[in-house]
């Protein structure tokens, strides 16, 4: 198992040497997934609220899709936006296939389910207990929403990571919709995976590792900022 | 069930070959082959750390160094099939109908034409890199621009230049059973430098006590042999052959 | 606002949820006027019956019309209700008006001034930036009334506002109730405080087991009601045990105990 | 549940949250024997004291102590408690119970027959399938009384545990607790119905602000409080902007209509 | 857009042949996701539990890391699977790699973190409402876990299928420990990575098409069940 001692060791002196292609790659992750998990955010928090608070026919089906496409292959969603993007697609003028604007698409479109999957589960719950109130108030469902993705908001963080969990580890649609193209859409998991298929296991893992070590650090300034907000407002 | 496990690349088997070849070894042998397709380098670190009895790919030099560490048997020569210059139709660069691979690369690099690269330190990569060497590129510096890396496997690359229209190396197998084409097609063939021989190794049982050397031994063999080779003759994609069988010890 | 929406009909209004019948055909009208109060035993669909009123809850059978002009509209807005168990914002006390106000339409300017003074008339001036959800019972009881207060609204419902609270809150609570009264604003409220039912009723409705077995002048009804258990109600004896036996699940419960 | 935990002795427990001091400097001891009543205004800190007594928040100086034989041990599994703010599990009324019989360590067969003297005992027979979560108020209210008496504790906390009963159930609960007291357990209660202090009181205490002003026998207190705050308070008179000026935040806060 | 077209008749094809390798593939992925998930779920549940209960020195850094390994990358876990279970790795003895049993350890490592912290989420929300009552019943934190995970299991639902999502739509992990060899170790995701590598992407999205049928059969499936136990127990 030098693998494991391996690894630590490439990681360490890819980090140390401040590595040029490593920094370019590690931005790239960044802004991509960060990017994505933005944009799904302000779809899907909206979406998750809008289903857990208005009563619709066919909402059951909704509720089941969202939680469905929880597990929305990658490849299969990279495959999607590679076929809608490429020149002989619809949008293929635009020219964004293998571009990280497409990178971006595509994790868009695979954690929006998941953030608003986990929000409607979060503001159903807060809504059991607030409905009565905020209905006398008169506020209806509508206007019931942004207040509660504002109550709601410490629990939401966990949804939000959860949709930042599987944006920063996915391969699958980056790897369709980026090509993995050297110094334009290379990012970690496509380069990991890259590692992994030359047979430098070592250096896969020790990528891995940074990686981890980043997310960790994303999430740990997300815990943060939420208890000093938790301690402010109870 | 008796079964071996095999390392092989991705080329090889997205060509069909082995849908083709395995069932009719098992009928013969009742040795079912389970088959580990994935890049070169991950082919060769499989079977170095014992996870095959055999391993099964296209890059000599890596071949031989794995025989000479002592991880493998020996070599056997299995077969050639060649690796073909695609591009688009149209072809921008000019490159069409040429019998110099590393000419062509040459007129590519002039154009400064799309090109995708698998850049994944597999045999088919190797091989072009040292088409680039030949042809006096320097391939480094233009990664990023018009030449692309895509650090992935033979289909993924030609997903990707069938989307940007680029041009890219690709053994034959893959490309005639690559359903993807779009508006790409064969522009360069035939060039001697292209030749792409298969190699097969029993993965050492000395290092690895649990290696299955008995049927894997008879897997190879049955590679080698008149049967086996006929076979992989036989084997047709679109009405071609795909592989030419160049075992030297016929029995 | 300046239209009316009283007067409300309930018409053979029932509601049963899982098979229960939990409300049973009442049928009653609120005038504009009057002060009303609900009586009843615990579980006797007091809180359900408030609720029916105030349009949270829909009836499975009969219906609430609001029949005043305004009355076919919008008369949620017109509306406001204290909760038994009052539910809080994550957010501070103050913010917990304002945005009662904010959904009203109030703009940001005059909102500060009615917080303000909705605060001040509760005695929760001191605690205005503490947040809501830690504010001991009674003082989110308080809350509650300030909010609905704060809305100015036609009709106002209060389930039993004052359970809660201390005697001199109480004492001001029921000040504060008497005043928005005479300021206007119709009051339906419950209450288990028969002395407060005296001081705050015009008329008395006395629920029991989901039925309305007795709608009457507060005077006439405190003297000597028309029905039985009413009466046994008032004097603090309502035994459940010894008055009908219309157990929802029709099983004998002869425990001599059995306190409701 | 044989060797006793009492005595409980407050030794200048103080409690802060926030910066701000909610219980200050009580000094206090509860022996075996009396009943024991909390009284003071809405946000005197009755219900941060006793949760203190009960242990569930820790004083940030001073301390709590059990004194008695078995008061080092485990105090908390001689004691209980019903909230002013009742928590229902998600589950049947009858499983609510069961489920603090179950944690105390009861046999599942001796459970049936305490869930059902507990249920039977509050009024609650019918309605032991329901799911706790739906009853009314009150209903919760008994339920949790129910809960806490079926432990036969040592020592039993009430929070305004008649807060929202009806007349009948409340003297109903009173006779209970009255049973409890004289079956051995140790009652310490709030409760803002000052009739219902005189009845069940040995012993009165009066919070103010979070301190406390006034611990002394019963008939003496009623008759003449010492603390001229208790006094206002027992006539219903306490208006905070009238004696003493505290405010937490330092604020004036010089509004006549201030009702705390 | 043809693709979209031939996908849909790719789809149908396969599945009204009742092609009898779709149908083993898509056995096979059901029993690995389901089996991962089920044992994810014994471990994650408590595990959530626990870490939202219990106070202990460096629980944040807990709940930071619970939260980043939602984000753990696949390739990285069949990676550290594969070195685990290589033959020349601890447990290479066991001859575990490249069958299913190597997919649903690597599938476990991969989803447990998600349902545990999703399961902290939840819990911790819930015990904000009960701790007072449960602890003067005289439930410490590990008495009160059944309670909570029982009273929370309408919640917990969504955090499952959260896990089942991730399971049933991960490639890169069972791509590695499983090797995709037909008839031992082919899924419904690998296979779809086999298509699309061989360029045939109407089959591969018609693949994706059966694939996110499936789940969102069992994701209805899972939303009734728990739709009916509301009805009797609110
Ligand atoms: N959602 C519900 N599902 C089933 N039963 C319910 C539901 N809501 C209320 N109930 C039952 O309906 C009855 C009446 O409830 P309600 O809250 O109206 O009583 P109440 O008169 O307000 O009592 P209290 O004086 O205790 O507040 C109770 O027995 C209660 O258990
Ligand atoms: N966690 C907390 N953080 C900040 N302030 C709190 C907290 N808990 C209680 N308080 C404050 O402490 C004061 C005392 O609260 P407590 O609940 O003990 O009052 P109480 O005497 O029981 O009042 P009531 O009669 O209304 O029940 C209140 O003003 C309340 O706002
Ligand atoms: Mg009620
Ligand atoms: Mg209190």
């Amino acid at each position: 198992m030098n693998d494991f001692g391996d690894a630590f060791w490439a990681a360490f002196q890819l980090v140390v040497s401040l590595d040029a292609d490593l920094t370019e790659i590690v931005g790239l992750s960044l802004q991509v997934s960060l990017t994505a998990v933005f944009i799904a955010a302000l779809i899907g928090l909206p979406l998750g609220a809008a289903v857990a608070l208005f009563r619709f026919p066919g909402r059951m089906a909704v509720v089941v899709i969202l939680n469905a496409f929880m597990g929305l292959p990658p490849v299969v969603v990279g495959l999607v936006v590679y076929l809608l993007l490429s020149r002989a697609g619809p949008f293929g003028v635009l020219g964004l296939l293998f571009t990280p604007t497409a990178m971006i698409i595509a994790q868009v479109i695979l954690i929006t389910p998941i953030i608003a999957a986990l929000t409607r589960q979060v503001i159903e719950d807060l809504w059991s207990e607030y409905e009565e109130q905020l209905r006398s108030l008169g506020a209806g469902p509508a206007r019931a929403l942004t207040a509660l993705l504002w109550d709601g908001r410490f629990s939401l963080v966990t949804a939000v990571l959860a949709g930042f969990g599987r944006a920063s580890a996915e391969v699958g649609a980056v790897m369709i919709v980026g090509g993995n193209i050297d110094h334009v859409s290379r990012v970690m998991t496509t380069a990991i995976a890259l590692e992994v298929s030359k047979g430098d296991l070592a250096l896969a893992l020790g990528l891995g590792l940074i990686l981890l070590v980043l997310s960790t650090g994303i999430n740990g300034a997300a815990f943060l900022i939420k208890e000093m907000a938790l301690k402010r407002h109870a | 069930e008796r079964f071996i496990t095999v390392a092989s690349t991705t080329s090889t088997r997205n060509s069909g070959l082995y849908d083709y070849l395995l069932p009719k070894f098992q009928a013969a042998t009742g040795i079912a082959v389970r088959v580990v397709a994935v890049g070169t380098g991950q082919a060769i670190r499989l079977a170095r750390n014992g996870d095959a009895d055999v391993l099964l790919v296209h890059h000599r030099t890596s071949e031989e160094q794995f025989v000479a560490d002592g991880h493998g048997v020996e070599r056997f020569d299995v077969m050639y099939n060649d690796f073909v210059l695609v591009g688009p139709k149209t072809d921008p660069a000019g490159v069409k109908g040429g019998g110099d691979a590393a000419a062509a690369l040459k007129t590519i690099a002039a154009s400064k034409s799309p090109f995708a690269s698998r850049g994944d330190d597999s045999g088919t990569h190797k091989k072009e890199l040292g088409l680039w060497r030949t042809a006096g590129v320097d391939i480094a510096a233009e990664s990023g621009t018009w030449y692309r890396e895509t650090g992935s496997g033979m289909g993924a690359t030609l997903n990707t230049a069938s989307a940007m229209n680029a041009y890219a190396l690709t053994d034959r197998g893959t490309w005639l059973k690559f359903a993807n084409k779009a508006d790409l097609g064969i522009l360069v063939e035939g060039d001697k430098r292209l030749f792409n021989p298969y190699g097969a190794i029993l993965v050492n049982p000395a290092k690895h006590p649990h290696v299955k050397a008995k049927d894997g031994r008879i897997f190879i063999d049955w590679l080698i042999s008149k049967d086996g080779q006929r076979l992989i003759g036989s084997y047709q994609l679109k009405g071609q052959q795909a592989f030419f069988p160049n075992a030297k010890a016929m029995n | 606002m300046t239209e009316a929406i009283l007067p409300l009909a309930l018409e053979n209004v029932s509601l049963e949820i899982g098979g229960v019948r939990l409300i049973k055909d009442i049928q009653c009208r609120f005038e504009a006027g009057p002060r009303s109060v609900v009586i009843g035993p615990n579980g006797a669909g007091k809180s359900l019956f408030l609720r029916l009123c105030h349009g949270l809850i829909a009836p499975t059978s009969g219906a609430g019309r609001w029949q005043g002009p305004a009355g076919a509209a919008q008369p949620g807005a017109a509306q406001a209700m204290v909760f038994q168990r009052p539910v809080m914002l994550r957010r501070s006390v103050a913010a917990n008006v304002d945005y009662a106000l904010k959904l009203k339409g109030h703009a940001r300017a005059e909102r500060a001034e009615i917080i303000d003074e909705a605060l001040a008339r509760c005695g929760l001036r001191r605690l205005r930036d503490q947040p809501a959800r830690v504010l001991s019972f009674g003082e989110q009881q308080k809350l509650a009334l300030a909010r609905a207060w704060a809305l100015r609204p036609q009709v106002l419902f209060l389930d039993e506002p004052t359970a809660s609270l201390d005697p001199a809150a109480t004492h001001a609570v029921e000040e504060i109730v008497q005043a928005i009264h005479d300021a206007g604003t119709r009051i339906i409220m419950t209450t288990h405080d028969l002395g407060q039912a005296r001081r705050l009723s015009d008329e008395v409705l006395f629920l029991h087991r989901g039925r309305l077995l007795e709608h009457a002048e507060a005077g006439a009804f405190f003297e000597n009601p028309k029905n039985d258990l009413a009466q046994a109600f008032v004097r603090g004896e309502l035994l459940w045990w010894r008055y009908g036996r219309d157990n929802r699940r029709a099983e004998a419960d002869p425990t001599a105990e059995d306190l409701d």
